[in-house]
């Protein structure tokens, strides 16, 4: 093997932040290359360096021995870079060949390029129709459109930005058998993500970054995931305690609940039905697009369904969010910026959000600023929320800071029943340990917690029932305690249109 | 090579310096397009802005003009900035003030020539509800089939300008004046007359609602739960739906307030200062005050600086025209600028401007 | 005083010519919102456009020249709307509405002292023996040139951004800039470039009112056209041909109403200079009830400000 | 009320006092509806202001405020020009007419002269045209020149001044040409080039070849030169950039004389509030060139007429005439009053068209 990419010293800044500090790695032909860390340790800054899209402040890059500088995207992918982007790269109302088009340099014409399209992607075991529209797709398949448009451009390198957190397990062994078939090609993978084992199934070698800095350069396959895990995150992880407590009666009971979607490509909700007890917590799995936002609007009561949804025996469906919050039924989005809290808002503001029915931060609608902000700073004290203070505003915070705040504003309100969807999202371990702790420790006070998550390691490890969301159906719940991946995959299901040509 | 980085917070001194930053640019853009005009522009920009305030052949009548003129800028704006804050864009105001114009003047005339203190309080009454439920035609598009209420309420404009010239040849006309359009004038029944309050300052009662709706507005914004879900709307819908704001409510709520509002203005306008219907009563208020709102930066103490602001520019401008001969195209060309430096240097509250320097390839 | 006395062949070639300005200034907006940006200062650039064209065509005496210039003035001004909205990032409605009072304002400066000018005719197209077709010929073949150069902008329009990778790019822009900024294309460029031919067009709509419709120019002659064509688009649900359609069916209204009155119809014209806008918005009523399909044809962008954030 | 009136006055009268002196020039101002460019009302009356100046000269000093809106803004340009030390301000908009007479109560040493109302007091003094002595001309010419014996009349706003434009027309085209049709097409605009345009054409559409216009603009006469075969006139202008066809003649607002008069009365000391409407005889309404375009006979009938109408020995309304509805307004030889010519809201017979409404 000879080396492909050489990256030598980069460095970027930003305000406050210093993204990559003195970078060195390298990539040989035919290698995939895994680039390990956590969220905010320089990750996508770094191969958006190599991709042309963000320009380094210092340092240096060769490609087949050459110096490589790109100064803009279009100059990667002439050089035979290639990227498929964990998100964001996708045009909901164009249709899968004019999605595929944009990313190239010189298509050809589109009925040339329908037909490469469906030859290339059989090829590699990811069938696709050119013609669909990509707001028609699952996410799985979106990432399908993604891996193509590289594919047909021959890439001698290809960046992946955190590939499977949007598949199901038997899509990602559908993709992993795409990527070795690539590698055998002689095609260079530049593989990111935080999923150890992954990155020991399919990697050959390892760069690991934690603040922008290499800390160390091994071969995956010689290491514990343990090991990795603590040259991720600098130090020794602790367990999520367990614990053991009484199941009360029924708290939240779910009865035959179907729901339109929300917006024109979104997923209904058919027929969903399940009961949470207090004291008790329900996770629910799914690959992300199966329902997950619909559900969780659902029970939220930002949508209103005619029926379905009952707390301790009575019907709840028509109730909007204040009212259900009035009687102890308290939600968690996914989205921390702009659904679960106002971006330029300031952390006091964002307090009052959901808190106000509650915490009597209101009187005759009139609203009581003192009492709001001693609210917030609670939130802030006991969930650990780093931020110069309550006057903060929300997007001025980091991801799992603003997460730790989202959580502790619904679970200091002592929720009856409270649902939440990916809470540790994007969020450091350290801030995700401790926000799981929470959710146990509310469960353990005798409420009723429903987690919605895509991470099924944070399931089986919090969850004592486990249920399915698959194309807005969802699964029997079963106890979590004893499943098997393949089990949990058969109920993501979605699989079976999936297998490998 | 210059980039902008968006600050993580809104930077206040920025805020606080921006518009006079704004109006120290324009006075210098607008110096030097009266230059080329071949006219003193110190002078120009002295009389535009000194001279209505402290010029002693002017100042006494002048200073209480700049109420009046602004006061139905400050009353539309005020209402406008709510629906801006929750993403609502009513840009029909002006329709709604000729609607809540003729509503107005429609019950004083109907009463005339009978004397009793209720017809004025039926008139503003009338007038309220007559702009509201021209706003709420846009209102009820968007919540029942999602139209836009940008382009709804501007085409209501000119279907107001259309009833307006019916009313002011047809249903309203003075039948006392020899068949020329207008209606009766108002100030001269006293039932329905609008008048100065107090004599001297210009204040009639549309000055009154003006600085009611300010502080009124202010409150709102600051004190109250509904403030506070505009807001929200405004700056993140979906967490505004999280928090339990039913988004149709704001819209028939914001609408339905900004076209009271405008509504109101258009009655004080008919019944005072104006004081009759005619067919060219509307004097592009409504479109005015959207300009107001923004240079107030959508705040009620900054759309109170900016309504007197604006004025002044009006009245100053007028001024201008008839001692130093500047063309009124000029002063409208003048009030462009003022906006866009506005609009211009506001990036400075919210992104930091970098210079760097060109990086070798 | 029959309704016989309108001839539907002559008052759609009438028709053509009236609504010229409007589908001109439309389809210019039309391609500015499918790159996913709002401008509400189509009247100010349309007017700058009425007076830069006016001022080059008796100044080079050739018309040909002035709507050169109409679309070059149009496009400048557009331009600072586009500097404002795209770089520094301003409110597009209100920059927008500050832009149509700044060209109403600076177009009245610029033309004070070209009123009661003649402009030097427009000839018409010289299309030979088609024009004496019986019936067809004087509707169809006996314009002047710009009535041509705006279906065949308007076909243009179409093709681009139907059939064409420029189109295609100009879509994605509109769609989600961030999904292409990821791919690299330069979104505020793309823009840009959209806002400008947005502004040229309804520069040479402006010139068309006053090198050949009115023709001549006095102040405000515009009377209201530039938003007029704001409503087209929607109405056309932002697909050219439909704009077209759009365009001619509202001069259609106010010329068949003129119509109306001079065969000695005795009809209400209040209410019936209403009906254009009435008619806009039930067909933007209509046309929103099925929210998917509004969806669909809306740029996902329209409106919202860009920033690289990375 | 009276704390203003005496507040005002004590400035006026500081600001008049020095005006007294006599080489002083008297400032006079001048209010307008329209931007100076409008090409029409307002470029006439400015024209006025012009011919003043020149007249004067340094005896003079004019100021004026353009594009001014009816209603409070009006009232505020005149209190603000009074202000300025304005000895007379002429208002030439009917929807002046309150601001007026409101304003010149608060300023009694200051003269106002308002254009086309009717409201007077000791120091307002009003003044109009009689362009329908100028119509009747049209009218006649129109009768004699029309082949389709199809005429028609773009109306602005169903108001007096623009009814007894359309009877004073019809009347005199009827009397040659008995088969003489009005085509009206109501714009409901003073000014709106593009609308006139198509409704210029829409009544060439339907057979006129004959454009009468009460709007301000030349778009009609473009129309109808593109047209071809289609007359027209000028309006308020004499817009003779269009003649010699299809301009055939036209009604100018001739301002200057009255002005000048005013103004002089001033200076004089003998001003006194009057109510003015002047036509073709004292030169407040001209009638501009005849083009070679009309026959010779009948541009010489259309002076006779011109010449009856100065010297005031042919009236342009004597009947008989009747009323739309066959009623007798005048009988034979009658002619009529100022009054009713006013206040004008009914066509006479043979127009078989209704006014809006």
């Amino acid at each position: 093997m000879s080396v492909l990419l050489t990256v030598d010293g980069l460095s970027k800044a930003y305000p406050g932040v210093i993204a990559n500090d003195d970078v060195s790695f390298l990539i040989e032909r035919g290698e995939v290359h895994a680039l390990l860390g956590e969220n905010g340790a320089g990750k996508s800054t770094l191969v958006k360096m190599i991709y042309g899209l963000v320009r380094p402040d210092s340092g240096s890059m060769t490609l087949n021995g050459a110096p490589f500088s790109p100064a803009e995207p279009r100059v990667a992918r002439a050089s035979g870079v290639a990227m498929v982007f964990q998100h964001f790269s996708l045009f909901e109302a164009l249709n899968v060949a004019e999605n595929i088009a944009l990313g190239m340099e010189n298509p050809p014409a589109m009925r040339d390029l329908a037909r490469k399209i469906t030859d290339v992607s059989e090829a590699y075991g990811l069938p696709l129709d050119p013609a669909r529209l990509v707001g028609h797709l699952s996410a799985g398949e979106r990432q399908r459109v993604e891996i193509i448009r590289c594919l047909l451009q021959d890439p001698k390198l290809l960046i992946m930005d955190e590939p499977t957190s949007v598949l199901t397990p038997q899509e990602v062994d559908i993709l992993f058998a795409t990527l070795r078939k690539l590698k055998q090609e002689g095609t260079a993978i530049l593989y990111i993500s935080h999923k150890l084992e992954e990155i020991r199934a399919l990697c050959d070698s390892a760069t690991i970054l934690r603040r922008g800095e290499v800390v160390a350069t091994c071969d995956p396959r010689e290491k514990s995931a343990r090991e990795l895990a603590e040259m991720m995150v600098g130090k020794v992880l602790q367990q999520t305690k367990a614990r053991g407590a009484d199941l009360g009666p029924v708290a939240l009971d779910v009865r035959g609940l179907s729901l339109p979607p929300a917006t024109q490509f979104g997923t209904p909700l058919r027929d969903v039905s399940f009961s949470v007890r207090k004291g008790e917590v329900l996770g629910i799995g799914g690959v992300a697009g199966n329902g997950q936002d619909e559900l969780l609007a659902a029970l939220s009561g930002e949508r209103g369904t005619r029926d379905g949804v009952f707390v301790n025996g009575q019907p709840i469906s028509k109730l909007g969010p204040t009212a259900r919050r009035r009687i102890g039924i308290l939600s968690g989005p996914e989205e921390r910026l702009g659904h679960a809290a106002a971006p330029d808002m300031s952390l006091t503001e964002n307090a009052l959000l959901t808190g106000h029915v509650r915490e009597n931060l209101a009187r005759n609608g009139f609203l009581d600023w003192a009492r709001t902000k001693a609210f917030a700073e609670r939130v802030v004290k006991e969930f650990d929320v780093r931020t110069p203070g309550v006057q903060a505003a929300a997007r001025s915070l980091s991801g799992g800071n603003l997460q730790k705040f989202v959580i502790g504003r619904e679970v200091l309100q002592s929720p009856d029943v409270l649902i939440v969807n990916q809470p540790t999202w994007g969020v450091d371990a350290a801030a995700a340990a401790a926000i799981r702790q929470s959710l146990l420790d509310l469960a353990a006070q005798g409420s009723a917690v429903v987690v919605i998550s895509q991470d099924l390691d944070e399931l089986m490890e919090i969850s004592d029932r486990f249920a399915a969301l698959n194309g807005g159906h969802l699964s029997e719940a079963v106890p979590a305690a004893g499943l098997t991946l393949d089990q949990i995959g058969l109920m993501l299901g979605g699989a079976h249109d999936l297998e490998p040509a | 090579m210059i980039t902008l980085e968006r600050r993580p917070e809104p930077s206040r001194m920025w805020q606080a310096m921006t518009p006079i930053l704004a109006v120290v640019l324009t006075m210098i853009a607008g110096g030097l397009l009266f230059a080329v005009l071949g006219k003193d522009p110190f002078e120009a920009i002295r009389t535009i802005f000194w001279d209505p305030l402290f010029n002693p052949q002017f100042a006494s009548y002048s200073r209480p003009q700049l109420l009046v003129k602004a006061a139905p800028l400050i009353l539309i704006a005020i209402g406008l900035s709510l629906g801006f804050r929750a993403g609502i864009w009513n840009i029909g105001a002006e329709g709604q003030y000729i609607v809540g114009a003729i509503c107005g003047a429609a019950v004083g005339l109907a009463f005339y020539p009978t004397e009793a203190i209720y017809i004025f309080p039926l008139m503003v009454l009338a007038g309220a509800i007559g702009g509201t439920l021209w706003a709420m035609i846009p209102a009820v598009l968007k919540i029942r089939f999602g139209t836009n209420e940008i382009l709804v309420s501007l085409m209501l404009v000119y279907v107001a300008e259309q009833l307006l010239a019916s009313m002011a040849l047809g249903a309203l006309r003075n039948p006392d004046g020899g068949g020329f359009p207008g209606s009766r004038n108002l100030q001269q029944y006293p039932s329905a007359a609008n008048p100065e309050l107090i004599a001297g300052t210009g204040a009639h009662w549309g000055v009154v609602a003006a600085f009611i709706a300010v502080i009124a507005a202010y409150v709102l914004l600051n004190k109250h739960l509904l403030g506070y879900q505009i807001k929200l709307t405004g700056q993140a819908p979906r967490a505004a739906r999280f928090a339990g704001v039913r988004p149709n409510v704001l819209i028939a709520l914001c609408l339905g307030i900004s076209g009271g509002l405008a509504g109101l203005a258009g009655l004080f306008e008919v019944s005072g200062p104006a004081g009759q219907i005619s067919i060219d009563f509307n004097s592009f208020y409504g479109f005015t005050a959207i300009i107001v709102a923004f240079l107030g930066r959508l705040h009620p103490i900054g759309i109170l600086l900016a309504g007197l602001l604006m004025a002044l520019t009006y009245i100053g401008g007028e001024l201008a025209q008839f001692m130093l001969g500047i063309p009124s195209a000029a002063i409208q060309a003048f009030q462009g600028m003022l906006l866009f430096f506005l609009l211009g240097v506001d990036v400075l509250s919210n992104f930091r401007i970098r210079i760097k320097r060109k990086q070798v390839a | 005083m029959d309704f016989g006395s309108i001839n539907p062949l002559i008052l759609l070639a009438s028709l053509m010519v009236a609504s010229t300005p409007i589908l001109l200034a439309a389809i210019g907006e039309l391609v500015v919102e499918k790159s996913g940006v709002l401008n509400l200062g189509v009247e100010g650039m349309m007017i700058v456009g009425a007076v830069t064209g006016f001022i080059a065509a008796v100044n080079l005496d050739s018309p040909t020249l002035g709507f050169v210039a109409a679309a070059f003035g149009g496009a400048l001004l557009s331009l600072l709307f586009g500097f404002l909205t795209q770089v520094l990032l301003s409110n597009q409605v209100a920059t927008g509405l500050a832009l149509t009072l700044f060209g109403l304002g600076i177009a009245a400066l610029m033309g004070q002292n070209y009123v009661g000018i003649r402009a030097p005719a427009t000839l018409d197209v010289p299309l030979g023996p088609l024009a004496d077709i019986p019936v067809l010929g004087p509707v169809l073949f006996q314009h002047d040139a710009m009535i041509y150069v705006s279906i065949g902008i308007v076909a243009a329009v179409w093709y681009v951004l139907t059939k064409t990778r420029a189109g295609l790019i100009l879509r994605a822009v509109g769609e989600s800039h961030d999904a292409a900024h990821a791919l690299g294309y330069k979104v505020v460029r793309i823009r840009l470039m959209a806002i400008a031919f947005g502004g040229a067009c309804a520069g040479l709509g402006g010139a068309y009112l006053s090198l050949v419709r009115v023709p001549q120019w006095t102040e405000g002659m515009t009377a209201g056209a530039g938003w007029i064509a704001l409503a087209i688009v929607v109405f056309a649900s932002w697909k050219p041909w439909r704009a077209l359609l759009g365009a001619y069916l509202f001069g259609g209204i106010t010329v068949l109403q003129l119509n109306l009155q001079a065969a000695g119809f005795k009809i209400p014209v209040e209410y019936l200079s209403m009906s254009p806008y009435l008619i806009t918005i039930l067909v933007l009523v209509i046309m929103s009830r099925d929210r998917s399909r509004a969806a669909l044809n809306a740029p996902a962008a329209l409106g919202k400000p860009f920033h690289a954030s990375i | 009320m009276n704390l203003m009136k005496t507040l005002f006055g004590a400035i006026t009268a500081a600001a008049i006092g020095g005006a007294a002196m006599a080489e002083d020039p008297v400032k006079v101002g001048f209010i307008y509806v329209g931007p100076i460019g409008d090409g029409g009302w307002t470029y006439e009356h400015n024209k006025g202001r012009l011919a003043v100046e020149e007249h004067f000269g340094d005896k003079v000093e004019t100021v004026f405020q353009e594009s001014v809106p009816e209603g409070a803004d009006a009232e505020r340009a005149m209190t603000q020009m009074a202000l300025s030390g304005a000895d007379l301000i002429f208002t030439t908009s009917f929807g002046y007419m309150d601001p007026t007479i409101n304003v010149a109560a608060n300023f009694p040493d200051v003269k106002f002269e308002h254009a086309t109302g009717y409201k007077r007091a000791d120091n307002v003094s009003t003044y109009s045209a009689r362009f329908y002595e100028g119509r009747a001309i049209q009218g006649h010419i129109a009768g004699k020149m029309t082949e389709s014996n199809k005429i028609g009349y773009i109306a602005s706003f169903p108001i007096p001044e623009v009814i007894r434009g359309i009877n004073s027309a019809y009347i005199h085209a009827k009397k040659v040409n008995p088969d003489v049709e009005f085509n009206i097409v109501w714009a409901y605009t003073w000014f709106d080039p593009a609308k006139e345009a198509d409704a210029a054409n829409a009544l060439i559409e339907q057979g006129a070849d004959v454009i009468l216009q009460h709007t301000d603009s030349t778009a009609p006469l473009a129309a109808a030169q593109a047209k071809g075969g289609v007359i027209g006139f000028g309006q308020a202008s004499d817009m003779a950039e269009y003649a010699p066809f299809p301009r055939v003649s036209s009604i100018i607002d001739d301002w200057a004389p009255y002005y000048i008069a005013r103004v002089q009365a001033v200076m004089d000391g003998t001003w006194e509030s009057t109510d003015t409407w002047d036509g073709i005889g004292p030169g407040m309404v001209a009638i501009g060139e005849i083009t070679d375009a009309v026959p010779a006979e009948v541009a010489e009938e259309a002076m006779a007429m011109k010449a009856a109408l100065a010297d005031g020995s042919y009236h342009a309304f004597t009947g008989p005439i009747n009323k739309q509805d066959g009623s007798v307004w005048l009988a034979e030889g009658e002619t009529a009053d100022d009054g009713t010519l006013a206040g004008m809201d009914f066509y006479v017979e043979g127009l078989t068209a209704e006014i809006p409404n």
